[in-house]
């Protein structure tokens, strides 16, 4: 393999990279928000995330599309398509960010330059193949995380959402740290491919156990980023207090990132943990849907329901990872893709509507929105449909995916749960829509007026929707891309 | 002579049991947070245990050290935002959000 | 004309539609003259059909014409095609005759009513129904006219809408008939797994032709006896015979002219007719016949005995009418297809006639139906008194009369086929008919006893127009008979007319027995007739009985009659109301709301309930959720040591 | 005429036509409704070429066409359309009752009139495309499709518990087709062609190139067949439908009467039956008895009611029991009656719907007690209610009984005790009726805002003549449905004949046939054979 290609398969991390840091070191010579050069680095920022996407369709061309076992990051057409995802969500955030920060007063430069921060960790994450750069690029992410949650500082509910997670991320990560120590000592390597190998000649029993301890505490330490039950406990409070639209970045992009590390993990170099871990994997979804699911019912602010509900969607989600076939990343990424969507779309609405401080978000605050706001209530219907997963849309797509590849897998079982689950789930999904279409405008206390829907905001609701909407109506293209990456697998 | 390696991984498996342990029973965030510092470090223990004779492993051991540091960086920070907003470290003054 | 006699129903129904289309926007005399005179069109084509059908030789004695299919699917087919033969013959010719006179009568009758061209649009379109019913081809199509003949029925009995009591009725009817229905339908049914069609020539084919596979079923319930009794249970609600005739005596809530049309010479024959044209099917089911003997028998004296008692005009008539209808099932039950045939005509005639001399008593008094209260209208109306004694007359059985003939032909089947008992009852029956029909008369006519005070003096005579049909209506009361002359005094012509019709099959009912006990039985029943309207005489014209001691000496007995036997009391608490109780609270309230939206709410709340349980782990507190963390990984680490 | 895509144009055009609607300004209020009224009827003159176009006799699909840029060749899910026999009609009931549906809501919805008209397109195209795909998976997204806009439209102008019914009407309906969804999914995979497509899976299955185990097969019939169950509905699942029905908006409840509940039916008869041979026939007892248990229990509770529509809703559980006994009596008769039993229902009930909605208008109140005597001041409506009622009752000569009447014929030969107990719902179809009848009706007006009422207007009079008049068409001349309707439902039986043959020559009591057949006009097909009845 030749390095330059190496390099060159890092360009759009690069970028991102060097982006970031010239956005740091800009932002002290400006002069607040009011600046003239402060109004620029949004734009900026979604130049270099757009001329990173483009980086990376480029170096796509010449690069082997099966994963490059031996090195620490692959850029294999696998890590591709979804820094492909992460970009997308960076740059739908970075389209939206301006008026959101600008209307919490909370706007300055580093937001932008943490974005590209976080985007380097998870890309890294996406394509690591090394315990240790797993362990950086999660580090990069949470650390990353922990300062866009803190970003509000007046704001009690957001510092304390940023302590639960800090606090509950930092005994994650040391769990993850554990486990990379265990499988270090057990193997002697962080390389997934040493431990691939190592595994299949080892005999010692002992080495064999610390091996499993250590797989079982990485699996927790991204267990966790994933909220998956029974590592969810941070999910709802955060949602809850932390600004919708950093939520709408944090249910998403770091999900992804997350899922692409288990992915790669545990599908990619793992593949015999697959009878134990899988059946673990089993209930664990299990808990997770049925959990969020039903805990999600009687939620009346509509960003905990949220929360509950990507905890049932991670649920779902999980089961791609331990399929046993070649549609596994496939179905990954598709259901990503429309998750993290539904996600943004739903949690972007969210943040227009619930006003400065995040205070109109309980399903009364809705209540007739069709009336006051038609547009905003369909397209926030059109998400929570997709949530659902009604045809049409790109949540239909992805549990229609997923349903049918853990169906080839034989888990006939884990299906009928998972369905009625989304069963269940319609109810809970259901009842905004109820609210917003179904009852009358609220006489006392009158709603709060919502603003016009700013340029930015609007482009990203816009493409979240498009996204959903291609995805359920005319998936071919997003199947025939996803597919491409299962390439790389075989 | 050369102390065991079960002795190191013992140790770092006692503080990171202390560690979590202290997570549950303090109330104090500042000793929530070095309950956290503890247990990375103990992993870290357990590295520099397991990295015997292995140089890599004891590069892993610094690269922690540093995300570790890192991360205290930004804890801290979130203490000190708390601690001005609500002049309190009993963490059991945060508990706006549940259910 | 034998390509044309199709066209018989559709002029009525040609005037149905005039008049229900745009029947409000005509004149008067429109209405009357299109109502008129499309039965009268129809009338004149039965009339020349009838001479064309008798110009064929005796064995190809039918018209038939297809119009087109009307439902096929698979191997089952059924056709809208119509046909005349013999039997049908004369009932298109009583429909259509009696029809004619009284819709001429009830120009008189309605006139001034506001749903005057509704009413007639009504009857007109009975009449399209009820030559439908007895034109038909096939089953499924006689049903169409069945059900048509039910549904005016239902509108005619409820013309009066607004009256709780003829809205009701004519529910009533119309449900009492559709249990029938239901039996009739699974006799239909069983007809079609059998013989592979429901055309009445294809079924009488094959059950001469292969006589092997449809034997006699002698001493045993075979399938064609079960069809033949299910057959029989649609006749039976049609006919009002025990124990589904309770909608009769309601019905005359409606109209009188729709009484004496519909629930009296024509729809309510309907059974009787199918049970004729079945013939060939009853014939192989002993069981079956001797059912309907005895049912129509049963009810022949049931109803006259309910009869003597009512003091409602139209409800004396009703039940009598219920009682001779007993007597035609009586006949064809013991075989004698003829007789019942001929009673159905002649008391078509009579009956008919009683009604709407009824009708034109109830019309001169403006309403009043109460015969107590009646009296003394001999003077101030004595043409309907004159045509009115002629139906007495003849519906009690005085000699000469056609109600003789046809009901001693009755009579002397009953006991030629030695059915002794039923020859007995029958008698009984025939001294009770000629007991209230005679009261009947007295009562309304007669002069008043105690200075009562009647509401005779108020009466007027009706109009020409409605007086006219009851003359000639009289007329055919008093000559009907003549056409089926007993053997000992003549040639039976409506038996050599219909015997086509019915084959050979009637033949083995023909019993023993010369013509002297023939005579000798005639001679009874008159005698039994005169017996039964000299105690009438006795009762109401000379008062040397009375009649209230006489009920004061059986008073249970003669509350049991008054009510009726309490049948409809019986039917309410026995089948209605907890029919009702159960669908409401048992099958609505508990297990539909309760039990099912139960469960599925229920799911709903035991979800929502364990959400909430779920939620309440999730207690704010740090320290709570680290723990959770902890004991995560702990499971986690746990599960994949042991596993 | 040939029109290229005709069933894709005829499917999208009304979803089309949906989202012009939602463009234009929404105050044009009479625009939107004359537009939404003029589509649609051009819909439904559109869907008449198919009948036109359909070659007698016809056995198989005589339209079908793939539309290659709206598949997912990934997933192996094809736009696979086409007619037969068997939807044929319920394509032309969808558009010949939606134009209906709108006009009947000209005056009678002011609110949010965009929305509604467009909601109304987008569920034609929904039920439409559920009567025409040829694809489990289109079918599918139809099937689910069609949900949302009739869960809008009775959350939106529904009566007072609406939201309470519209969200029981989507869960319950929704848990049904997601185990149908897995079971789609399921069957794709055991059958290993690589497609969604009906008859290429239905192929494999009849030559035997892919094979279901007897458990298999099983529970993948009552996955599908409890969706289609909930749907019909079939006792027990039937208690979202009066709820659903009482707080729909009247053009709500024509459509989920007229077409909704017959898409439960037509999946029993397009999927269930051609699929699962063996499972129908194992259940057919079962869902007989429920059927019947349906009829009776429909009909007891219908009489009892106090509302009008929720009355009419129970009778639909009632007449949707005949229906389903007529098609798993797996004979020729049951099943064309049950077909046509689909469109008389869709015909009698939308109609009575309708004329329950036109006496709401009037006095905002559907209480039977509220009324008496209103024969009196609106006899037309009156007369109008009378034809429709006594169809849906089932008289000869109107269309319900042909249904009825050959539902019952087919299926008394399989079970003739349960068909005896079925046909006494004859009796109770007439009883509550009728009884609704006299109580609103007849009798006395005692209640002034009863006197003045207005009897119907020239619009309410063009929603109504055509139902009554295809009312009496069906009841009188029913060959050119039933003719069409022969070839598709001797298909759908075939496997199942096939299937039991080997009981039925089994069978010693045999009977031929006694008589030849009248001569027929039409050319009939060979008999099949005919077993006597077993008591």
């Amino acid at each position: 393999m030749n390095d330059s290609i190496l390099y060159w398969a890092l360009l759009p991390e690069i970028l991102a990279g060097a982006g970031g840091i010239f956005i740091v070191l800009l932002t002290p010579f400006l002069r607040g928000s009011r600046d003239r050069g402060s109004r620029l680095i949004p734009g900026l920022t979604l130049l270099i995330l757009l001329g990173a996407m483009v980086a990376l369709f480029t170096v796509a061309r010449d690069l082997p599309q099966s994963p490059m076992k031996e090195l620490s990051f692959s850029g294999d057409t696998f890590s591709l398509s979804f820094r492909f995802l992460l970009l997308l969500i960076c740059a739908v955030i970075s389209l939206a960010a301006r008026p959101f920060l600008e209307r919490e007063e909370i706007f300055r430069g580093e937001f932008y330059a943490l974005l590209l921060f976080i985007y380097l960790g998870m890309a890294l994450l996406s394509g690591s193949q090394d315990l240790l750069s797993t362990f950086v690029g999660l580090e990069v992410l949470s650390i990353g995380c922990y300062i866009l949650l803190g970003l509000k500082r007046s704001d009690l509910r957001a510092n304390e959402a940023a302590w639960k997670y800090f606090l509950l991320g930092s005994i994650s990560s040391a769990f993850f740290l554990y486990g990379i120590a265990m499988v270090f000592g057990a193997t002697g390597s962080t390389r997934y491919a040493d431990l691939f190998a190592l595994m299949g000649s080892h005999s010692d029993k002992q080495a064999t156990l610390l091996l499993n301890c250590g797989l079982a505490l990485i699996f927790v330490g991204l267990a966790f980023k994933l909220a998956l039950v029974p590592f969810h406990s941070w999910a709802a409070d955060v949602y809850e207090g932390a600004p919708s639209l950093i939520v709408a970045f944090f249910s998403t992009a770091p999900k992804v990132a997350a899922m692409a590390a288990l992915m790669r993990f545990f599908n990619f170099h793992f593949p015999r943990m697959h009878y134990s871990a899988g059946h673990f994997a089993g209930w664990i979804a299990v808990a997770s849907m049925t959990l969020g699911n039903l805990a999600a019912i009687s939620q009346q602010n509509v960003k905990r329901m949220l929360a509950y509900s990507s905890i049932a969607h991670a649920g779902y989600m999980i089961l791609a990872i331990f399929i046993d076939n070649e549609t596994a990343d496939t179905t990954l990424f598709i259901y990503l893709l429309a998750y993290s969507m539904m996600n943004l779309g739903a949690f972007l609405i969210l943040s227009l509507l619930s006003g400065k401080g995040d205070l109109c978000v309980s399903l009364h605050d809705l209540s007739g929105l069709a009336e006051r706001r038609p547009g905003l209530a369909a397209l926030l219907s059109l998400f929570l449909l997709s949530l659902t997963g009604i045809p049409l849309t790109g949540g239909f797509t992805a549990k229609f995916y997923l349903f049918g590849s853990a169906l080839k897998n034989g888990l006939v079982g884990l299906v009928i749960i998972a369905v009625l689950n989304s069963a269940v789930s319609a109810y809970y999904y259901l009842r905004p829509v109820v609210h917003m279409y179904m009852k009358p405008l609220p006489e006392s206390p009158s709603p709060a007026e919502v603003p016009p829907v700013p340029i930015g905001f609007a482009l990203a609701i816009g493409t979240a929707a498009l996204a959903i909407l291609w995805l359920g109506i005319l998936p071919s293209f997003w199947l025939e891309f996803a597919e491409k990456v299962n390439l790389a697998l075989k | 002579m050369t102390v065991p390696i079960i002795y190191y991984l013992g140790l770092s498996a006692l503080l990171f049991a202390l560690g979590s342990v202290g997570l549950l029973l303090k109330r104090n965030l500042l000793v929530q947070f070095m309950c956290v510092e503890l247990m990375l470090n103990a992993a870290n223990l357990a590295f520099v245990a397991f990295s015997q004779g292995r140089a890599d492993g004891s590069v892993i051991v610094f690269i922690v050290m540093a995300v570790a540091a890192a991360e205290a960086g930004v804890g801290l920070a979130l203490v000190v935002v708390l601690f001005r907003n609500r002049n309190s470290l009993d963490s059991e003054d945060f508990r706006l959000m549940k259910g | 004309m034998s390509d044309w006699f199709w066209i018989i129903p559709f002029f009525p129904l040609a005037g149905f539609l005039v008049l229900g289309l745009v029947g409000r926007r005509l004149p008067v005399a429109a209405v009357s003259l299109t109502a008129c005179g499309s039965v009268a069109l129809s009338f004149v084509t039965a009339l020349f059909s009838w001479q064309a059908l008798l110009r064929q030789p005796d064995e190809a004695r039918f018209f038939s014409q297809r119009l087109f299919t009307w439902i096929a699917a698979g191997n089952f087919q059924a056709d809208f095609s119509f046909g005349l033969n013999p039997l049908s013959m004369v009932m298109v010719l009583v429909i259509t005759g009696v029809g004619l006179l009284i819709h001429i009568y009830s120009t008189g009758y309605m006139h001034g009513d506001p749903g005057y061209p509704r009413f007639f649009a009504y009857l007109n379109l009975f009449l399209f129904a009820m030559l439908t019913l007895v034109m038909a081809e096939n089953y499924l199509l006689l049903f169409v006219g069945w059900e048509g003949v039910g549904l005016c029925s239902y509108l005619l009995i409820g013309f009066w809408f607004e009256k709780p009591a003829a809205a009701s009725a004519g529910k009533k009817a119309f449900l009492v008939n559709r249990i029938g229905d239901a039996a009739f339908l699974l006799g239909l049914f069983l007809l079609f797994y059998q013989f592979g069609t429901l055309d009445f020539r294809g079924i009488e084919h094959a059950l001469h032709s292969e006589p092997l596979h449809f034997p006699v079923e002698t001493g045993q319930i075979g399938t064609l006896t079960l069809t033949a009794l299910l057959l029989f249970v649609g006749a039976v609600g049609k006919s009002a015979q025990i124990p589904l005739y309770v909608w009769l005596p309601d019905a005359m809530e409606g109209p009188t002219p729709v009484s004496a049309l519909i629930h009296a010479a024509t729809m309510v024959t309907a059974g009787i007719y199918l049970v004729v044209r079945s013939s060939a099917l009853f014939t192989r089911a002993p069981l079956a016949m001797e059912t309907v003997a005895v049912v129509g028998m049963l009810t022949a004296v049931f109803a006259a005995t309910i009869g003597l008692v009512q003091r409602d005009i139209k409800r004396v008539l009703a039940y009598s009418t219920v009682s001779q209808l007993g007597y035609m099932f009586a006949a064809v039950g013991v075989g004698a297809f003829v007789g019942g045939m001929f009673h159905l005509v002649t008391h078509a005639f009579f009956k008919a006639l009683l009604f709407l001399g009824a009708g034109s008593v109830i019309h001169g008094l403006h309403g009043e139906q109460d015969l107590f209260h009646m009296g003394n209208l001999r003077k101030q109306m004595p043409r309907t008194f004159a045509v009115m004694l002629v139906g007495m007359l003849a519906i009690a059985g005085v000699p000469g009369l056609s109600g003789f003939f046809s009901k001693d032909e009755i009579l002397w089947k009953l006991f030629s086929s030695g059915h002794t008992w039923l020859w007995i009852a029958g008698l009984a029956g025939a001294a009770m008919t000629a007991f209230y029909t005679a009261r009947l008369i007295l009562l309304a006519f007669g002069s008043r006893p105690h200075g009562e005070e009647a509401h005779g003096h108020a009466a007027h005579e009706s109009p020409a127009v409605m007086v006219v049909p009851l003359v000639i209506l009289a007329l055919l009361s008093i000559a009907a008979g003549w056409i089926g002359l007993p053997a000992w005094l003549g040639t039976n012509h409506l038996e050599e007319f219909l015997s086509p019709a019915l084959a050979v099959h009637a033949e083995g009912a023909h019993g023993a027995g010369s013509h002297s006990t023939e005579i000798a039985a005639a001679a009874l029943s008159s005698g039994i007739a005169l017996l039964g309207i000299g105690a009438a005489l006795l009762f109401y014209f000379y008062r040397r009985l009375d009649p209230d001691a006489l009920a004061g000496r059986f008073p249970f007995l003669y509350r049991l009659l008054r009510n009726k036997y309490w049948v409809d009391e019986l039917y309410r608490g026995v089948f209605v109301q907890p029919c009702l109780w159960i669908s409401r609270r048992v099958f609505w309230l508990y297990w539909d709301q309760e039990v099912i939206d139960g469960l599925v709410n229920g799911t709903g709340r035991i979800l929502a309930g364990a959400g909430n349980i779920l939620r309440r782990l999730q207690s704010g507190s740090v320290r709570d959720y680290a723990a959770w963390l902890c004991a995560g990984a702990l499971t986690v680490l746990l599960y994949l040591l042991i596993v | 005429m040939k029109i290229p895509y005709l069933l894709a144009l005829l499917t999208y055009l009304p979803a089309a036509g949906g989202i012009l609607v939602l463009l234009v300004n929404g105050a044009q209020e009479k625009v939107i409704r004359w537009f939404a009224f003029l589509l649609s009827a051009a819909v439904f003159v559109l869907s008449l070429l198919l009948v036109a176009s359909y070659p007698l006799p016809a056995a198989g699909y005589v339209l079908e066409e793939t539309l290659g840029w709206l598949q997912v060749p990934q997933l192996g899910i094809t736009h696979h359309m086409g007619v037969d026999g068997v939807n044929l009609f319920l394509v032309l009931l969808t558009t010949f009752l939606t134009p209906i549906a709108i006009l009947s809501s000209f005056t009678a919805v002011h609110r949010k009139v965009q929305s509604y008209y467009a909601l109304l397109l987008f569920l034609e195209t929904g039920m439409l495309g559920v009567f025409l795909a040829l694809d489990l998976v289109l079918f599918y997204l139809f099937w689910e499709v069609t949900l949302v806009p009739m869960y809008l439209l009775i959350g939106i102008w529904g009566g007072e518990r609406r939201i309470y019914a519209a969200v029981k009407f989507i869960l319950y309906t929704m848990v049904g087709s997601l185990l149908m969804l897995v079971a789609i999914l399921y069957l794709h995979l055991q059958t290993g062609t690589g497609s969604f497509d009906l008859l290429r899976i239905a192929g494999q299955l009849s030559s035997g190139a892919a094979a279901l185990t007897r458990t298999q097969e099983l529970w993948l019939f009552l996955a599908f067949f409890v969706a289609f169950a909930i749907k019909v509905p079939l006792f027990p699942f039937h208690t979202w439908l009066p709820d659903a029905h009482v707080e729909a908006p009247t053009a709500g409840s024509i459509l989920l009467a007229g077409v909704l509940l017959k898409m439960g039916a037509y999946g029993i008869l397009r999927f269930c039956l051609p699929l699962f041979p063996h499972a129908s026939t194992a259940f057919a007892p079962l869902i007989s008895l429920l059927a019947v248990i349906g009829i009776i229990y429909g009909a007891l509770v219908a009489l009892v009611q106090t509302d009008m529509k929720k009355l009419i809703a129970y009778s639909s559980v009632s007449h949707l029991g005949f229906v389903v006994l007529g098609i798993f009596s797996f004979s020729l008769q049951g099943l064309q009656g049950a077909s046509y039993q689909m469109l008389n229902h869709g015909i009698s009930t939308g109609a009575l719907f309708l004329i329950v909605g036109i006496l709401y208008e009037r006095r905002h109140t559907r209480r039977i007690e509220e009324f008496g005597g209103i024969a009196r001041s609106m006899p037309h409506y009156a007369a109008a209610t009378l034809i429709i009622a006594l169809s849906s009752i089932g008289l000869p000569g109107l269309n319900g009984f042909v249904g009825e009447f050959l539902i019952l014929l087919g299926s008394f030969a399989k079970n003739s005790a349960l068909t005896a107990v079925a046909v006494t719902g004859v009796f109770f179809s007439a009883a509550y009726l009728l009884w609704m009848y006299q109580r609103v009706y007849f009798g006395p007006l005692t209640r002034d805002e009863n006197r003045q009422l207005a009897d119907l207007d020239r619009r309410e009079w063009a929603c109504l003549i055509p139902l009554i008049l295809m009312a009496v068409w069906m009841g009188i001349y029913s060959q050119p449905f039933l003719q069409r309707m022969e070839g598709a439902s001797r298909n759908i039986l075939h496997p199942i004949q096939s299937n039991q043959l080997v009981a039925r020559e089994a069978s010693p009591d045999f009977r031929p046939a006694a008589s030849p057949k009248p001569a027929a006009g039409e050319s009939r097909i060979a008999p099949e054979p005919r077993s006597f009845p077993h008591e």
